[in-house]
């Protein structure tokens, strides 16, 4: 009896991590085809501004949204599209944003990863690092004054972030507050061209955890299983009473800091590493192997994000860019108070 | 009576018993009521929602701008001004650009005991009203009154805007009122704190006690001063000033802060540019002297300006 | 050829040439030469004198405050002038306060790569050069040419004060000169760009370039302009710009910086107040308009001064 | 032969901590006797501005700067009166500080606890809290660069000062340069009001350590010997390339934050527990205790203290007071780029 229950569960935890692995390699698919696009047009000249992609970082960015559910708040970084588009975000928002729609969730204002749709629990980044921490903390603590109960807010920051200010007041402000927030660091070896040797000297950074009083978690980030299953424990420790929690993922990044930048100052002997492997071909070799897809189902996934992809773009370019005659040029709700006048033009 | 600081206070309890969206946060804010006491006796009245902060401006003003997109409506007390700068930068590109962004208002209203006391020294004294209204996407309040420190403080709470309260710590104690006001001058509006007709000094927060201290003194003399309290300084009513001066003919901006930029700055670059034909003489300006604000009070007489060196200005002025 | 940019890194590797105390901090200025490239090769060139940083703006700075106690001359590179807001408070209150406090000189140079650039964005872009001239004890240049990026960097790290070095990232590619200068106008003085006699438009950094452009094209009509550049706005050379005023009768200023308080209030606060007599029309100014700078070109085009609209301003003031 | 070596150590150990222990209690002795003196000129309205005392807090703020050397930096905070003194602060820059004589280091700029001589190794701090500590680590940098070995940075900060962002990255800093910097962290309980579960979650700050690849120390600090001892051990380390070393000391504020204050929002508990016990007095039973002194010779400590603090007082109050016509109202160094004429008087 215990025997069989034991079996029918395991079988039952199968098709579970079957159908969230599919659904994720999805989400990363799509991710790594629309950034592929972005840098298409990038080198075309159809993007003014700088292209920040996410190449190697999708299972973990995927595993961050698919652990929260609908009503939680997340506030991705630079490398988070797969992430946002598992939150939510549709394809248009993003394409929007990088090419200045004025129908987009910027019209134009911000751009490339400075988009988010704050009331739907998607936080728009400033760029300053570490900045959108506190920020999250905020929504958490207003939950709790609003009785609201049962949420989580989920934070994305880099390996370099970690050396600021904000990063340190935030992640101790939710621990002194016990707020459901998870915050997940991405250390993908480098902050731009700086190497982690320059930026911390603990062995691992999720030695870090016990000076806040916060969990802490570490996770293989080439690999979307243990992602998802990490992040899925973390986020659920949290929404339980856990408090905060810290995740630290290790991996590389496999593009430049933006698409100006060849990363010609990567360690190679880390490129050859485990670190250095694709997560998105990790995830395709296991779903072969696990026989949960075919080669052509494969195919037609990929051919379906492409004409995603195309679709959005080409919806995008039909739209009207932003107008300054009809831009408004007021950055206060309160109209009656904005000082517009006196910047004669 | 009820003092400039009581009235802070007594805004702060309306706030919390009119909105339950409203909180304080802050360092010794709970509890103990604050350094100042600004918050005396609220953790208690309304059990909490007025809650101790770590040190950590960046985080508390992150926090609140968090919050706000939540529908909070947090107050939050730095202990002094001057630690606001090390919350800068969650001000001046988070609070600041929010609604811009992505068109969710920020409707937090951030406190700084703001100004210069005797003793105080450079890093307890800042006037730091000029660098937030350099931004755009910010309100910054300078109440000079009891009334305002009351209302202002309401209309802080209510803006869907970020609104940058300095109150000054100088008239905490000093400034006394009858009773709270149940009416306000509306915000953005400069209020005519003295009528006058042969010149128009333009100033806000303590330097109008100064300013209409001076006016007194030299309307023994027979001259008549009319005193402008600007109240806010972003917006910065333009037309009462320009209606003054056009009345008065003569100009003289003063404020506690440091002189290069500043409210002085900006009061004669509008009337300069705006109403250059309304002017008989040169306007003139007078603030703080150009160094960290000194602790000894023998410095800090003469670092600020006073009714004293406003009269001498005035002088000059009325004589040019 | 020789662009703004390298002028730069010349003067960089000048110093570093010339004085043992000087070394360079910042965020991924060693082998990777830099965000923009302006410490290229430097580390090579210079070994351990030139040192990658960790996301630690505030650490960076105060850092470099200490070394310079210690008697080193550091120059911090920002990765953009944007992100000095997180070092703000070891600028304004430790390092613009400590020779005043403690008589020890803080030679330190703070390079800022500021101002707009085409699809930058609000966080990008900022010209920040008010808010440090605002604090005591900070000098704040803002060269415009390739000559004065390289003399007066070589002189910002002569200098035994604190400098805001803002140098435009609009310039840095763009901006060419045949060769570096042997010679430079004394720190604090401003430079008459293009004489002129029927008005003076007063600005600075990358905005001269639009106002030159600006006085090219109303040159066609006959009317001659005079352009000073400021070079540095903390000390500000009142004498020039009045010595201008005097010769003109007509003054517009003109910054980039957003619209409330700034340079342009400056300027027009000084001419007013010291040279009224000389004005012959209302003075006028010229800003960026009062939002966080936008993104999309279309926007950002329009947000900040261009020769087009200056010189919409340039023929109201002709005609006033 | 081997137990005749330990022997003769242990007595050699023993007189030299009786030589230590006998120093840091005189210093201790005139700081307390110092401040009472403050409080009293407080309380008499002969001071201007805050009060800020240590008392409780000698043993530790002593045994930083007793662990110190000629040479090396040191960064006190608000309670380290008897560190200052140690370090070789005289009691005229107090008490100059303190009454804005002209003739003090900071000439009646800046006030009370606002005091250094840079110069001398002895940083003047700013108020904004952990703002010191990445102003030691340039300093240590600066003599890194300039080939100087051997010397250390001593940084004091309070339990309340660990939430600061330049807390965080200013150890990281000196974590990543792995300077001889030593930050002692003065966990009183209290940040002005707040208790330190308002202030940070982790069940011990020494738990931080690890998180910045720095050695943690604990040290009783009520406890003199201990903290001659801990600290010596931590600075000894820092000079000899062991890195940046954390030293949490646990201890109780015994006065208020400022003599405005009555604190009496101080947990009783904690005033009748080990840690509400006052270093002077325990370290004073030591010295009988051990025989390391008598009553008469304490009683002419005390006396001596007294007299040398009267006499700095008295010296003070005859000097002049900063004279607003002679100030030089200039705050460059460069004195042609000052604007001080743009501000009329
Ligand atoms: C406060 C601050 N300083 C500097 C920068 C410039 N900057 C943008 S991304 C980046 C590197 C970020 O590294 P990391 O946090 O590891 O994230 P990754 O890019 O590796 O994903 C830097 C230095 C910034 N955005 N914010
Ligand atoms: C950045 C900053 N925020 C706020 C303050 C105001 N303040 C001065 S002392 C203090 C409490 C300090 O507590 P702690 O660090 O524990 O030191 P203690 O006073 O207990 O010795 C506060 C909040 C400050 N000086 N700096
Ligand atoms: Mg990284
Ligand atoms: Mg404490």
């Amino acid at each position: 009896m215990v025997q069989a229950t034991a079996v029918s569960t395991a079988s039952a935890d199968t098709s579970d991590l079957k159908a969230r692995f599919l659904t994720a390699f999805r989400w990363m698919l799509l991710a790594r085809v629309v950034e592929e696009k972005l840098a298409a047009l990038y080198r075309g000249g159809k993007i003014t501004g700088g292209v920040f992609l996410g190449k190697g970082q999708e299972a973990l960015s995927v595993a961050t949204a698919m652990a929260l559910r609908k009503g939680d708040v997340f506030a991705p970084l630079i490398r988070d599209q797969a992430g946002r588009l598992a939150f939510g975000e549709t394809l248009l928002d993003c394409t929007r944003t990088y090419m200045g729609s004025r129908l987009g969730p910027m019209r134009g204002r911000d751009g490339n990863v400075h988009r988010g749709r704050p009331k739907e629990g998607l936080m728009a980044m400033i760029s300053h690092l570490g900045a959108m921490l506190p920020v999250v903390a905020g929504t958490l603590l207003a939950r709790r004054f609003r009785g609201v109960e049962g949420t989580v807010g989920a934070v994305n920051l880099g390996d370099g972030a970690t050396s600021t200010g904000a990063f340190h007041e935030g992640l101790n402000l939710a621990a002194v507050e016990k707020l459901p927030l998870v915050l997940v660091v991405a250390n993908n070896q480098y902050a731009y061209s700086t190497p982690t040797s320059r930026q911390f000297a603990c062995e691992d950074l999720v030695d870090k955890a016990v000076g806040y009083g916060v969990a802490g978690h570490s996770v293989d980030g080439t690999n979307l299983e243990a992602c998802l299953d990490v992040l899925d424990r973390a986020v659920t420790a949290a929404r339980t009473g856990g408090g905060p929690q810290l995740v630290i993922a290790s991996l590389l990044r496999l593009v430049g800091h933006g698409e100006h930048d060849d990363a010609g100052y990567v360690d190679p002997a880390l490129r050859k590493s485990p670190l250095g492997a694709d997560c998105l071909e990790l995830a395709e070799q296991r779903l072969l192997h696990e026989n949960w897809t075919t080669s052509s189902a494969l195919h037609e996934m990929q051919q379906d994000a492409q004409r995603q992809v195309e679709e959005a773009v080409a919806t995008t370019l039909r739209e009207p860019l932003p107008d300054p005659d009809t831009e408004d040029w007021c950055p206060l709700a309160t109209r009656h108070l904005c000082e517009g006048g006196y910047s004669p033009t | 009576m009820i003092t400039y600081l009581e009235a802070i206070r007594e805004a702060q309890a309306k706030a919390l018993a009119d909105d339950p969206r409203v909180y304080i946060y802050g360092q010794d804010v709970g509890q103990f009521g604050g350094a100042f006491k600004a918050t005396k006796g609220l953790a208690k009245e309304y059990p909490g929602r007025v809650l101790d902060a770590p040190i950590s401006e960046d985080a508390i003003i992150g926090s609140a701008i968090g919050a706000a997109i939540e529908g909070m409506r947090p107050i939050i007390e730095m202990q002094f001004a001057d630690f606001s700068t090390v919350g800068f930068n969650q001000i001046v590109n988070q609070a600041a650009t929010l609604h811009w962004r992505t068109q969710i208002p920020c409707p937090i209203t951030i406190r700084l005991p703001s100004g210069g006391t005797a003793g105080a020294g450079p890093f307890h004294s800042q006037s730091m009203e000029a660098l937030y209204a350099h931004y755009p996407g910010l309100v910054v309040m300078t109440p000079a009154t009891v009334e305002d420190a009351y209302s202002m403080l309401l209309e802080a709470v209510a803006i869907d805007d970020p609104v940058i309260f300095c109150e000054h710590k100088y008239l905490y104690y000093h400034l006394k009122a009858e009773k709270l006001p149940t009416e306000a001058v509306p915000t953005g509006k400069a209020r005519i704190a003295r009528q006058g007709r042969d010149a128009t000094i333009v100033t806000y927060s303590a330097m109008l006690h100064e300013s209409l201290a001076c006016a007194e003194e030299l309307a023994s003399e027979g001259w008549e001063i009319e005193v402008i309290d600007l109240r806010t300084i972003k917006p910065l009513d333009t037309d009462t000033v320009l209606a003054s001066v056009a009345r008065t003919g003569r100009l003289l901006a003063v404020g506690e802060a440091w002189p290069w930029g500043g409210v002085t700055a900006e009061v004669i670059a509008r009337v300069a540019t705006e109403g250059f034909a309304l002017l008989d003489a040169p306007p003139m300006r007078l603030n703080a002297k150009d160094t960290p604000v000194p602790f000894h009070p023998n410095l800090w007489g003469t670092h600020r300006p006073t009714a004293k060196t406003i009269a001498v200005a005035l002088r000059r002025l009325l004589s040019a």
